[in-house]
């Protein structure tokens, strides 16, 4: 789950994570009452949940409260690739002196939450560990101590040398780390951070994302939550049990099994053709499952044939046929579908569908041509 | 001989008297697992599907000599069910269970080193060695006893491929399905280490995904220290980046984790990649010279 | 630092552990408004801090409002244990099938955290302890990984059986943990912890005191302090960098260490005296320290003669003797005061105490019995 | 010979740029310890007291080959001070710092454990290996070689007996002053088996307080384990129950931890307990049949 950088500063500011002052705005209005009449430089950053968003134009720096309208009406419902922007930050802008790059993420390999620091603050991260990975340090954090002071310490003073500096810094890193499992964070930047002339450190820009299987026990990141349609969508399958991706093709799928699922996403691009959606149904050969896939991926106006493809082991073929025969005779749909089956007694699981007259195939490939050729019809 | 398990295994259920962990239990005695206890605290003396059950692991591993644990509790009770197995002295803890919060995974894992414990899982369908031990939720009527290993971050796709190579005659020695977890116990690795020192197994089949490097890793493993054939199949190569494609662990994020680095790493590490499941047997019975 | 138990009930609440509903209350008229109509058993309790309120009387059972309005005028005012008691704590009885002890103690031999639960509870665990010690089960905690969940159903499968009441009795036990180490305690007690017959745990009487030297962080937990006169001065005291206990007898002794402090105690003691307090001044010889010092030891209008014992060490002295000469110059006062200097230039110091006409000596038993003989003048 | 600490130990001061760090810092290096750093974060570089100044306990190990570190940071921080010097593989911690929570000690016990620190301390005056290395704020004076060991709970109280001691021609080993709080790092116990093993030591004085049965420990292990003479002392007989005597661990808390008991244990075990200070010297000689 993503948050906002105006959420991520609630969180910062909830944790002493010092921040500029600046608030969010939903509409010019709200810019006209909410902004102060003296004039100082503001930068007026859209919120919108995807990157690049300074190249795109969605942030900007004014002189004064009528500038600040201005460039809000500017931002404020403008489209950022694809995204509408609905809510602005509002901050003071600051003098930098330097900028620093303050990253904690999940790492795979060590199995830790490790800590990334760069002197190369204010550019995207990933540029900088392609270009000059030895710019990053990197340090995993054992997770019965956490983050001790004098490794965080350690870690700013390869950023800053000044006594109080470091200790701000150092200072900052910890409540960050102490945020980010505080609320099963999967990601916290803060990028930049960012040295002021007179000498203070301070959080620029804030970017967190969050563990989706420990939102259960976050209710207060849960609240922050703010989904766009395709989200919505995505969310209540899960809901349901089901996982469930949007995309852009025409031939929508239901599997059981994430792995399954992508290689016949796979499978389908492999013959030309174009998935409409990564869609996983689980283990269960439960009718009411199906129906509520086969919904969600009807939704999809895009869909113009379906392949299922379903692999039977524990669960076997003939239970999930019957199952299926069900569901499909509940959908009312005129979107034509190829059934596949394999694994135990898909003989008979395949068998049983025949009767119904809808069309069955035996292998993943032949599922994937059957459905691209029904799709062009 | 095999890798992890085999018939001298003894086996208890964390979970046993709920839903999944009844009815797997079953299922694994059915195959022939040396199913020894279930755990379900206060329900200590009771008998589900003729095992003993426990309250605690530890009580479990003193009446029975346990030495492997698979784990059906929901995922808020997994990260602990583990812990509680590791500090029994459990030496392989198989995690079924789905959705287990990261933070749970990083804080077993300092644990799990300490106490010597492997790890498989969470979120994954488990382990087999053919014809002597079946821990976790894998459909035992499609293996066959043979001579190929198989390590997977998939469950149903496992099926799929091994399906496929039971029906093109190649048997298997031990599969294990590592789970879709970014964060998880044993690795790519860790168990093709296992496969190269086991004489029983001649070729081992890999099933990748994207998110992550450990496909990368694993081919310079195999490049560096491996003799025995591997064949690779990567999912996920028409998957967006930013999503997370069911499994926690398989999203592309900020452009690294792609299919495409992946099969890039296998190819420049002399591992032919399959373009879909159906090749893999052939590829396999080609390094094998069949 | 002790807090009252209605102030644990606060705690207990705030981190989930069920307690019986209750209110504390500081007069009659409170407990007239806040009871409300209906029958039904509540019990009244003392708050005051200190142990035995049961057997002096300061806890009792009423069956209706005019009972417990009755029951608080009894207790409001009693003195417990020279105690008077300003408030008590007015909560609903519940029925008891089973009552049990736990506790978390910091252990100075295992150095953790230390749990103790015994299913012989609501009685004095010090006396379980002494009686049948194999009826208390101890568990120390490790720090790294705080009180794991199997851990705490372990425990609390030693003390119930159900499944759901084991499930209720370790979710406490994690809780008051979690509590503990956030809150730097010193002691938590629920004694007891009952089992009702509707099968509900439930903590009917809690007591927790915190780490002195922790509380400059735990700003909620000082806000809750409550104190007597006595430990007004006590707290005063440790303001200005003294540590001072006030005591029975006449003899005021001024020490620099604690250990020598008590040692001063003692010899008094040994030699027929009785000392008015403990007064360690610490290591500087700042004459400001020692007329605050000798302000806070006069203020106690029992004492009749004054015993100062200062080793000199890395301070010396001659220069310790300076600043007594100072400071007891400022003090006007017509109590004997003896003064005994040890160490590091000792004779020097002694010296130009002499000057001065205060009376002297070399040894601390001799200042002990000078300054008993004094006392009797 | 001696315990813990010789000519050869090479010291760190951790909190060298305080008030207290640079005072005792120069008063150390008087008495002829080799103080071979000073760590103060962020004024790697500077020289206090002709010492140079670390940012890190790290980089002063690896510049000077330290081996011991005594730390003046404030309360607060003086539990990640004694993480910093552990994890830099510092062997002997000396933590001057009074007023440090019982919680920052306790998380500091496993981190110790594993890394194999020992630590003395906290809220303690330090230890000398007389006429070798002085580390804390013990007075240097009034030390003289000779062969007594002490330890002692108190600061003032341990020097009133040095002193003592050393006017009656009894001289000293090593002193050791281990801290008045209730959880600390080397106890009795552990430096008693430290006097038995130095050859040099003849006697040992133990100077003990109310709190806790640290003492009843040290006569039990004295009684099973020594064959060396200790005499002992303990402070705060007339102590009443519940009230912490200025040290954090001097409290008598539901009736045990009394001066009775201790002084009970001793006796059982054969150790003499001085009624005053001024009878140890007395009971020392006799012991050693001066």
């Amino acid at each position: 789950m993503k948050i906002h950088e105006y959420q991520a500063r609630i969180l910062f500011k909830k944790y002493g994570i010092p921040v500029p002052e600046g608030f969010v705005c939903h509409s010019v209005d709200e810019v006209k009452q909410k902004v102060s009449d003296d004039d100082k430089l503001r930068v007026i950053k859209a919120q919108v949940h995807v990157g690049g968003r300074g190249k795109a134009g969605g942030v900007k720096l004014a002189n004064t409260k009528a500038e600040t309208i201005e460039k809000a009406e500017q931002i404020l419902g403008m489209d950022i690739k694809g995204l509408t922007v609905d809510k602005i930050l509002v901050a003071d802008a600051v003098d930098i002196e330097k900028e620093f790059y303050v990253g904690l993420i999940n790492d795979r390999n060590s199995k830790s939450v490790t800590l990334m620091v760069s002197a190369e603050g204010g550019v995207e991260i990933e540029e900088v560990a392609k270009v000059s990975p030895e710019k990053i340090i990197k340090m995993p954090i054992d997770p019965t101590m956490g983050l001790m002071d004098w490794q965080a310490r350690k870690i700013a003073l390869k950023l800053f040398s000044d006594p109080k500096e470091v200790r701000q810094a150092a200072a900052i890193l910890v409540k960050l780390y102490q945020l980010y499992v505080d609320t099963d964070a999967s990601l916290a930047e803060i990028n930049p951070l960012v040295l002021t002339p007179d000498k203070r450190v301070l959080a620029i820009d804030g970017k967190m994302n969050f563990d989706d299987n420990a939102l259960y026990r976050q209710p207060e990141i849960l609240a922050m939550r703010e989904v766009s349609d395709d989200e919505k969508k995505e969310i209540e399958a899960n809901a349901k049990g089901l996982s469930y991706i949007k995309l852009d093709g025409n031939i929508g799928c239901m599997v059981n099994g994430a792995g399954l699922a992508m290689a016949t996403m796979d499978m389908i691009k492999l013959y030309g053709g174009e998935p409409a959606n990564f869609l996983d149904i689980g283990g269960s050969s439960n009718p009411e499952k199906v129906v509520e896939a086969m919904n969600i991926l009807l939704s999809d106006k895009n869909v113009e044939a379906v392949m299922i493809n379903i692999f039977g082991g524990i669960t076997r073929c003939d239970d999930v046929a019957r199952g299926l025969v069900v569901a499909l005779d509940k959908i009312k749909t005129d979107i034509p579908i190829v059934i596949r089956l394999s694994g135990t007694n898909a003989k008979e699981g395949l068998e049983i569908i025949r009767e119904t007259g809808l069309p069955t195939v035996e292998t993943m490939s032949e599922a994937a041509k059957t459905a691209i050729e029904l799709s062009k019809k | 001989m095999s890798i992890l398990i085999n018939k001298d295994t003894k086996v208890i259920v964390q979970g046993i008297t709920g839903r999944d962990g009844a009815f797997h239990a079953s299922k694994m005695k059915a195959y022939g697992t040396n199913i020894v206890g279930g755990i379900s605290p206060g329900k200590g003396g009771m008998e589900v599907e003729g095992v003993p059950v426990f309250n605690t692991v530890e009580d479990a591993v003193k009446a029975t000599g346990a030495n492997a644990s698979v784990i059906f509790v929901p995922a808020p009770f997994a990260g602990d069910a583990i812990l509680e197995a590791s500090f029994a002295g459990v030496g392989l803890v198989v995690c079924i269970t789905e959705g287990v919060p990261v933070q749970d995974m990083i804080k077993v894992t300092p644990v799990l080193k300490q106490n010597n414990t492997k790890l498989i899982g969470a979120n994954c369908p488990g382990l087999i060695t053919v014809d002597e031990c079946l821990i976790g939720i894998l459909p035992g009527m499609i293996f066959k006893k043979g001579n190929v290993g198989l390590i997977s971050r998939s469950g149903t796709l496992t099926y799929e491929v091994v399906n496929m190579l039971t029906e093109s005659g190649l048997g298997q020695t031990t599969c294990v399905g590592i789970g879709g977890d970014s964060v998880s116990g044993l690795y790519f690795i860790d168990l093709l280490e296992m496969y190269e020192n086991d004489p029983e197994t001649k070729a081992v089949v890999l099933i990748g995904e994207i998110g992550g490097d450990a496909e990368e890793q694993a081919a310079r493993f195999i490049k560096e220290k491996m003799t025995k054939p591997v064949v690779a199949f990567i999912a996920g190569q028409s998957a967006p980046p930013g999503k997370r494609m069911g499994h926690a662990g398989a999203i592309i994020s900020s452009g690294s984790g792609t299919a495409a680095e992946k099969i890039k790493a296998f190819n420049e590490a002399g591992v032919p990649v399959a373009k879909e499941p159906s090749e893999i047997p052939g590829l396999v019975k080609g390094k094998l010279g069949m």
